[in-house]
C-alpha cells in the first residue's frame, strides 16, 4: 500500500509540471528533470523502447533546451508565434515504486493548444493521452523527472507542426 | 456533372523559368496531375521486408489512390485499389495485415485474391447468368516492379520499365543498400507521420534546396549553438549537430554539387561531412569489406550524398537509411510518411543513428521540419494573393557545372532541381 | 455566377443495371437531386401527434430545405420554408414548439402565419404605398397531405395525390396503425439522430440489402453468439436475439420475399419470425379482435415484413413502430433520424420494445448501426479512385417471383429493390 | 456531511474506472458492474427514465459484453481499428447517500477519441458531459455500479458512430 | 505554507462554481459572486487591467444579472437554444494570501460547449485557459468571489457568438 | 484550370429595389467582389498612432489580401502585400512589430525595403546575369493616403482621391478627431476580434438598420430592464443602458435621421441622447473650448451620430472613439475587428468609456453583437433555399427628407443606407 501522502506529492508534481509549459516558463520546466533525463512521445502504443523506430519526440536534455530555447524567441527568425497550451490533469496514480525509490506515475491529460495562424477554430488543438513518468528523488529532497512519456490516442496518427512539447 | 476543365497548355503554367503560382492553388490543376503524373510515373511503394509471407500485405497510395500491396502464393507483389468490385467498399481497414486466403470485402463478403481476380461472391446463386466472375476482378495496378527490393507501382500501361524511370537514380536506391553488410536491409514497422496545409510539390522543392537552411532553420541553428555554449561544442549530442549543420556557410553549399536527372529527380552530392573515416579496425567497415571488397567497400563508406529525389513519389536519405513517401491529397494537403531501415548486420549504433535521423528530419515535432510545414503554409497563403503570379525558378541559371546524359550537375545551390523537375512536370502533363 | 451544369441524361449514370459512381459522389448531381427528387416526391415530415392543438410546429426537411410545419386553427397542418420573406433569416430556432399567433421573425419581427401570410410588418408605415403585404407571403409548400396522421409534403405544384405516390406502399402505413388497439398512435417527444459522411442513397440501397447482414454485421453476430455462450441461450435478452437474426442463413433470406413497387419503394416481406403467436388470452390481442375483428386481427398480428421504404424519405418499421427519415445534406453528408411511436392503449411492454428497437437499430451507438455506419463511409472512399465507375446491380436480376401492376415480389437477397430506385431515380431527375 | 474518505474513494473509484476504459481493459470494466447494472446515455437531458424515447446507449450487461467483446477484435471483420480514448474526470461529488448505502456520485467528464480513419484532426472528436453513478458495495467491500448515465453536452445532437464506451 | 484544509476547500469551491455554470443554475452562480465582484476575459494575456483596451467580457454583478437572466429564457425571443457546457478543472492552487484574508487562486480549465444549430461536429467548440480567482470570505464564513479572470488560450484570437460565461 | 465565371451583369442581383440572395451565397460573385470593390474602393487599414515610428509595421487586409503597413524612413507610411516576391511565402507572422532594415523573407531571407524594393538576395552570385532585383520588387499598393492621420489603401492605379471618395463622410473622421483636447488620437493596442458565418456585407446592411434592435435585441432589452427593476433604474451602469437604448419605441428612431452618402456611405443622424450636456465647469469641455474655441467646441460636443459607415470597410462610432473594420474572408465567413482611440487630454473616464463601448458593442460575448451574430447565420441558412430569390429594400422607399449633392437625407428607420450601397456595389462590380 502506497502512502497517500506520496500520491498526493506526486499528483501535484505532475499538474504543477503541466503548469509550467503552460506558463511556458520553460528554465524551471528544464530544471524537474534530471541531468539523463528522457523525453519521449512514441508513433506507437506498442513501442516498448526509444529504438525501436522513429518517434514524435525523443528528446535528452540537450534537446529539450534548445528546443525551449527556440519557443523563447520566435519573433527574431520570422517564424511564427509560440503556441499557448491549457493542459488538465486526471487521475494520477503511482503504478510503480523500486527499491532504489524510483517512482512510476501515471495520468490522463488532455490539452489544448492554440497557434495563432489566422484560421479561427482551426488553430486550436486537442492532445490526449497517458502520460507515465519516472521519477526520483533530487538530492534537495524533491522530485525530478528520470523518464516521461506520453501515448497519445492518435500516437499513430499523422500530425501538423507540434511546436511545443506536450 | 462536374463542369470540365478547359484544355491544357503547359505554357499557361511554366514560362521562361518561372512557374505560376497557380501549380500550388488551383485544385482542378491537381486533379490533372493526379491523372498525368501519379498516373504516368514510378511511384514508391514499400520495400520486400514489409510484406515477407505469402498473405502479407499493406495499403499504401498512388496520388489519392489506395492500392493494397499482397505478396501473392508465388511470393510476387501484387497490386490493386483498395476498392471493392460489388459497390465500391475499401477492402482493407488496417494499413498493414495478413490475408492468406485473400480481401474479403466487409460489406457483402466477396473475396478476392491478392491479383484482385474475383474468387468468391455471397449467395452466388443470385448471379447464375447474370454476372461472370471475371468481368468483376479488381483491375491490377498496370505495372509492379521492384529494384533491389524497393517495390515500385506504375498506372501506366504504356509505362517505361522501373530501371529506365530510374536511370542515373538506381545508385540512389544502392548507396542504400550497398551500406549493409549482408547486402540485406529491413523496414522499420514504425512510420512517421506529418502533414501541412500545403501543395505536394513543395517539399520536392524544399528538400534540395540548400539556401533556405541558412534562414528558414536559423532559430535551431541558433539554439542549437546555445545549447553548444552550455554544455560544451565537445558535449553536443548528434541531434544537436545535426540543427547545427544548418548553420554551414553559403560558400560550402556553393561548392557542393547538385545532380539532377531527366524525370524530375535529383540530389545534393558531395560531402556534407557525413562520410565514414576510414577505420580499418571497425567492425562495420570490415563486414562491408568482406562483402565488396576494400575497392568497393571504400567508395560505399566514401559516399556521402544528401537527400535524393525519386520525384514525385519519395526522398531517399541512404546514409540515415530513411525514405520519405510524399502523399497528394489536395492541392493544399499533403502528407509525408518516414521509413527507417535496418541494415541488416550492421552494429545496433547504426540503427540507432537512423531512428535518430529520422526522428529529427521527419516528425512534425522536429524544430528542423516544423520550420519547413510552417514555410509551405505561409507560401500557400502567401500565393492566394498579390499581383506577382509568376515565380521565378532563376537560381544558379548559368552554374551548371557538367552535363551529361544521364545527369547534370549543378552548384546544390541551383534551383536547377526545381526548373528539372517542372520539366518533368510539364512533359507529362501535356 | 456559378458556372451552369452540362444537360442532364440519365444514361450517363444508369446502364445496363450499372449505376456510375458519380451517383455518390458529385456534388452537382446531388443538387440536381434537390430540385428532381426532393422537389417531386412526395417527403414523409411528421404524425399528427406531434402537433396536436394549434399553435404546434414542427421544423423538418424537404431535401436541404427547412419547412415549418404548424397546426393552424382549423386544425390543417401548413408548410412553409423557414426563411423569413424580408431579408432570409430563418424564423425558428428550435426544431419544435408553440406559436399561436404565427411565426415571427427574430430579424425585424415580421410576422406571419402558419400558411405564411405575412401578418404583420413593424414599423408599417416605411412600407406605404411601397410594399403590399400580399406580395411578402411566405409560398406554401405545393402540397401537404396526410395519410392515416402521417404528413407528407411536396413541392412539386403537379405532384399526383399522396395515395397514388403511396400506391401498394400505403399498406406500410396501415400496417403500423392497424397495431393499435385504439386505431391511436403516439410519436414520441424523443428522437435519435445519427450521421455519417455519406451519400443519402446508400442508406436506401443498405436497408432491404439481406446479404450485407451476414458479413457487415458478422462482428456483431459473433459477439452476440459469445454473450449467449457466456449467460446461456435461454437467459439472452432481445438486444442480443436481435444482433444474433444477423446470423440468419443465407438460405433463410432466400426464401424470404422482396416487394417492391413503382416509386422505388420496397420492403423485405414475409417471415421474420417476429409475427405474435396467436394467444386469445393475451390482452393486447384480445384488444386488436375488438378493434379489427378476429380475421383482421390475426392477419395484423401475423404480419412480419421488414424494413419498409418510402423512397426518397423515410423507412418504416411497423413491427417495431419505428420510423426513419433520412435527411440528405451534402453529396458525402446525411442525417438519419429515428422516431418511435406508442400504440395507444397497447401494454407498456410494446412501448419499451419499441424504444429498444429503435435504440438498438437507430442508435450510432448501436453495434449493428455503427457497422452500417463504416461502410457507408468506406464506400464513399472505394468510389473516389480506382478505375471501375460503374457499379452492378445484378443481384437477382432472374429471380423475380410475382410482378403485378402494384408491385413485384423477388426473392429478399435481390437488388432489386436498388434496380426498382434508380428506375425512379432517372424517372425523376430527367 | 459525507465522510471525506468515502468522498475520496469514490473520487478514485470513479477516476478508475474511466481509466479502464482508456485502457480497453473490458473485462475489468464490467467486473464494475453488478449483475443488474445500467449503462445508459440519453437523448436528452430531460428524459428522467429509460422508458421515454430511444437512446443513444441503453445497455444491460449483456449488451455490454457485446459491445465490448466486438471492440477486442475488429480485424476478425474488416471492421475499423478500434478508437482510443482518453478520459478527464474532475469536480466528482457525491449527492445522494441512501439508508441501503447506495450511494449517487456525479463527475464532469471530457473525453477524447480518436479513430484511425486517416482523417487526420477529423479523427479526433470530444466527448463530454456529466456522468452519473449509482453505487454499491460489493460483498468483497468495494464499490460496485448499479447504474451510469452520461449526459452529454450535446445528448439531443446527432452523431456519427460511437464505438467506444464513453 | 498554506494549510491543506484551505486548498483543498478553494479547491472545491472552483469546482463548484465549474459546476453551477454546467447545471446553469445562474442564481446560484451569481449569489456566489461579491456586490463589486468583476468577471473578465481578457483579449490578450499582457492586458494587466481592465482599462488599458477592449475585453471579451468585462462584467460587473448588473452585466453577469443581465447575461445569465438572457440565457434562461431564449424561446421568448427567437435567438437559439443556449448553450450546454463542460467544465474540468484541474491544478487548482492558492497563488497568494493576503493579510486581510483575500485569496488569489488559480487553476487550469478546459470548457466543452455546445450549440444546437444543425451543424453536428461544428456546433461543439473547446475553451481552455488559466483562470484566476479572488476571493473573500463572506459574514457566513463562506468564500465568495470578488474577481474572476480567465486567461484563454486564444485570448488574442477572433471568437464566433460567446453566450455561456466561461 | 478554374471554370470562368459568365460575364457579369449587375441586373443579375439588383433589380427594382431588391437584391438577389445570391449576393450572399454565391462564392464566385465574392471573388469578383474581391477584384471590383475591394480592388477599387478606398480601404481603412490604420491609424498613425498605431506605427509611430520608422520601422514599425502591422499587418492589414485589403478583402483577401494581407498588407505590410511600414512606417519608412522618412516617415512616410509603405503598403506592399505580405508576399515575397521568390517565392511566394508571407514575410510577417506577427499582426505587428518594427523591422527597421526591412521585412526579411523566413524561407530564403531575401530582405524588401518598407516600399517593397528588394534589397537582398541571399547567395547573390547565383543570380549574377539571371535576375535583376528591380524585377522582384514587391509592387505596392497603388495609393496609400491618410486623413487626419487615418491611413487608407487603394489598390486601383485609377482611383480617385481619398478626399473624393470620403466626400461628406470625412465629417465622420473629424467628429472623431475634434473630440480630442489635443487634437492627437491614440490607438489602442489592444483589439476586439469576432467572427461570423456569413457574409461581410450583413454587417453593413445591418449595422444602421434602426428597426431589427427592437426585435433583435428585445432579449438584452428584457433583460437589461429586468436588471433595472431588481437593482432600481437609478442605480444601473452603463452597459446596462446601452442595452436598454435598443427598447426605444420605433417613434424615437422615425424621427431619427439616416444621412446616406455617394460610394455607399452612411451614418444615424441627429440625437441619440448621447450628446454631451453643456457644462463650463467641465475640465474637458474646457479644453476643448480652448481648443476649438466656444463656438465650434459646443457644436462638436452636440455632435451625436451614431455608427458611421464607410463602405466597404469600416465602421465608425467617433462619440465612443471605436472603429471596427470588416474583413471578408469568404463569401460566407467574415470577421470583424474593434479599435478604440484615446483623445489624449481627455480624462480617463473617457477612455473608460470607450473601452466600455467597445467591449459592449464588438465583443462576440456582448449579448447584443451575439444576437446580431445569430442573425447573420440565420439569414445565410435562410438565403441556402426557399423559391423567394429577391430580398426586399423597399423600406422607406419614399420617405427621404433632403438630398444634396453631398448626401440624402431620410429617416433612419429606412432601408435607404442598403439601397445606397448597392448603388455603390453595382457601379464598382459593373
Ligand atoms: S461492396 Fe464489396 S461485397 Fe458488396
Ligand atoms: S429578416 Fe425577417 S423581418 Fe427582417
Ligand atoms: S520565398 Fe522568400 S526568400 Fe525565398
Ligand atoms: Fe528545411
Ligand atoms: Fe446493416
Ligand atoms: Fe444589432
Amino acid at each position: 500500500m502506497i502512502a497517500p501522502a506520496l500520491v498526493a506529492e506526486v499528483a501535484t508534481f505532475v499538474a504543477d509540471e503541466a503548469r509550467l509549459l503552460d506558463d511556458r516558463d520553460y528554465t524551471a520546466w528544464l530544471a524537474l528533470y534530471a541531468e539523463d533525463a528522457r523525453y519521449w512521445v512514441p508513433v506507437s502504443t506498442e513501442q516498448r523502447t526509444t529504438t525501436e523506430g522513429p518517434m514524435h519526440f525523443h528528446d535528452n536534455k540537450q534537446l529539450m533546451m534548445a528546443r525551449t530555447h527556440r519557443l523563447m524567441t520566435p519573433r527574431a527568425f520570422g517564424a511564427e508565434p509560440s503556441p499557448r497550451t491549457c493542459h488538465v490533469v486526471s487521475g494520477t496514480r503511482i503504478d510503480a515504486l523500486a527499491d532504489d525509490g524510483e517512482i512510476t506515475a501515471s495520468s490522463s491529460q488532455i490539452m489544448l493548444e492554440w497557434r495563432a495562424r489566422g484560421h479561427f477554430e482551426e488553430d486550436v488543438r486537442v492532445f490526449g493521452g497517458r502520460v507515465t513518468h519516472r521519477l526520483r528523488r533530487a538530492a534537495t529532497g524533491g522530485l525530478i523527472i528520470a523518464e516521461k512519456r506520453i501515448d497519445l490516442v492518435n500516437a499513430e496518427g499523422s500530425f501538423n507542426a507540434m511546436l511545443a512539447p506536450l | 456533372m462536374a463542369s470540365q476543365p478547359s484544355a491544357f497548355d503547359p505554357a499557361q503554367y511554366i514560362r521562361d523559368e518561372h512557374v505560376n503560382r497557380a501549380a500550388y492553388t488551383d485544385p482542378q490543376l491537381f486533379a490533372r496531375e493526379m491523372t498525368h503524373i501519379f498516373g504516368r510515373a514510378w511511384i514508391y511503394l514499400a520495400h520486400d521486408s514489409e510484406l515477407p509471407v505469402p498473405g502479407d500485405y499493406v495499403v499504401r497510395h498512388i496520388g489519392t489512390q489506395a492500392v493494397i500491396l499482397t505478396r501473392d502464393d508465388d511470393g510476387a507483389v501484387q497490386a490493386i485499389p483498395n476498392r471493392c468490385a460489388h459497390r465500391g467498399s475499401t477492402l482493407c481497414a488496417f494499413a498493414k495485415g495478413h490475408a492468406p486466403h485473400g480481401h474479403q470485402c466487409p460489406y457483402h463478403g466477396w473475396m478476392f485474391a491478392a491479383d484482385g481476380t474475383l474468387k468468391f461472391v455471397s449467395n452466388r446463386a443470385n448471379y447464375e447468368g447474370v454476372l461472370a466472375n471475371s468481368d468483376y476482378n479488381i483491375e491490377r495496378v498496370a505495372h509492379v516492379a521492384s529494384y533491389r527490393g524497393f517495390i515500385f507501382g506504375n498506372l501506366d500501361p504504356a509505362a517505361p520499365p522501373l530501371v529506365e524511370f530510374l536511370g542515373h537514380m538506381a545508385t540512389a536506391i544502392d548507396d542504400l543498400v550497398d551500406r549493409s553488410p549482408t547486402g540485406e536491409v529491413k523496414c522499420s514497422p514504425y512510420q512517421l507521420r506529418h502533414h501541412y496545409r500545403g501543395n505536394w510539390k513543395m517539399t520536392f522543392e524544399n528538400v534540395n534546396d540548400t539556401i533556405h537552411p541558412g534562414f528558414a532553420h536559423a532559430a535551431s541553428v541558433v539554439s542549437a549553438k546555445h545549447v553548444a555554449g552550455e554544455v560544451g561544442r565537445e558535449n553536443v549530442v548528434p541531434g544537436i549537430n545535426m540543427m547545427m549543420a544548418n548553420g554551414k556557410p553559403l560558400s560550402f553549399f556553393q561548392e557542393l554539387d547538385m545532380v539532377t536527372a531527366p524525370g524530375g529527380h535529383s540530389y545534393i552530392g558531395g560531402h556534407m561531412g557525413m562520410a565514414y573515416t576510414p577505420d580499418a579496425a571497425n567492425a562495420y567497415q570490415q563486414a562491408l569489406v568482406a562483402l565488396h571488397g576494400p575497392e568497393k567497400a571504400s567508395k560505399v563508406l566514401g559516399l556521402d550524398r544528401h537527400l535524393m529525389l525519386l520525384y514525385p513519389s519519395s526522398t531517399w536519405h541512404a546514409r540515415y537509411q530513411t525514405i520519405r513517401i510524399v502523399r497528394p491529397i489536395r492541392h493544399d494537403l499533403t502528407e509525408v510518411i518516414g521509413y527507417t531501415f535496418r541494415l541488416v548486420g550492421a552494429p545496433e549504433e547504426t540503427w540507432v543513428n537512423a531512428i535518430e535521423y529520422c526522428t529529427g528530419a521527419n516528425s512534425a515535432a522536429s524544430p528542423v521540419i516544423s520550420d519547413d510545414l510552417e514555410i509551405y503554409e505561409r507560401c500557400l497563403e502567401g500565393n492566394g494573393y498579390g499581383a506577382r503570379e509568376w515565380i521565378p525558378m532563376l537560381r544558379g541559371l548559368r552554374e551548371d557545372r557538367e552535363a551529361t546524359n544521364a545527369f547534370t550537375r549543378s552548384p546544390s545551390t541551383s534551383e536547377r532541381f526545381i526548373r528539372n523537375q517542372y520539366a518533368a512536370w510539364a512533359e507529362m502533363m501535356a
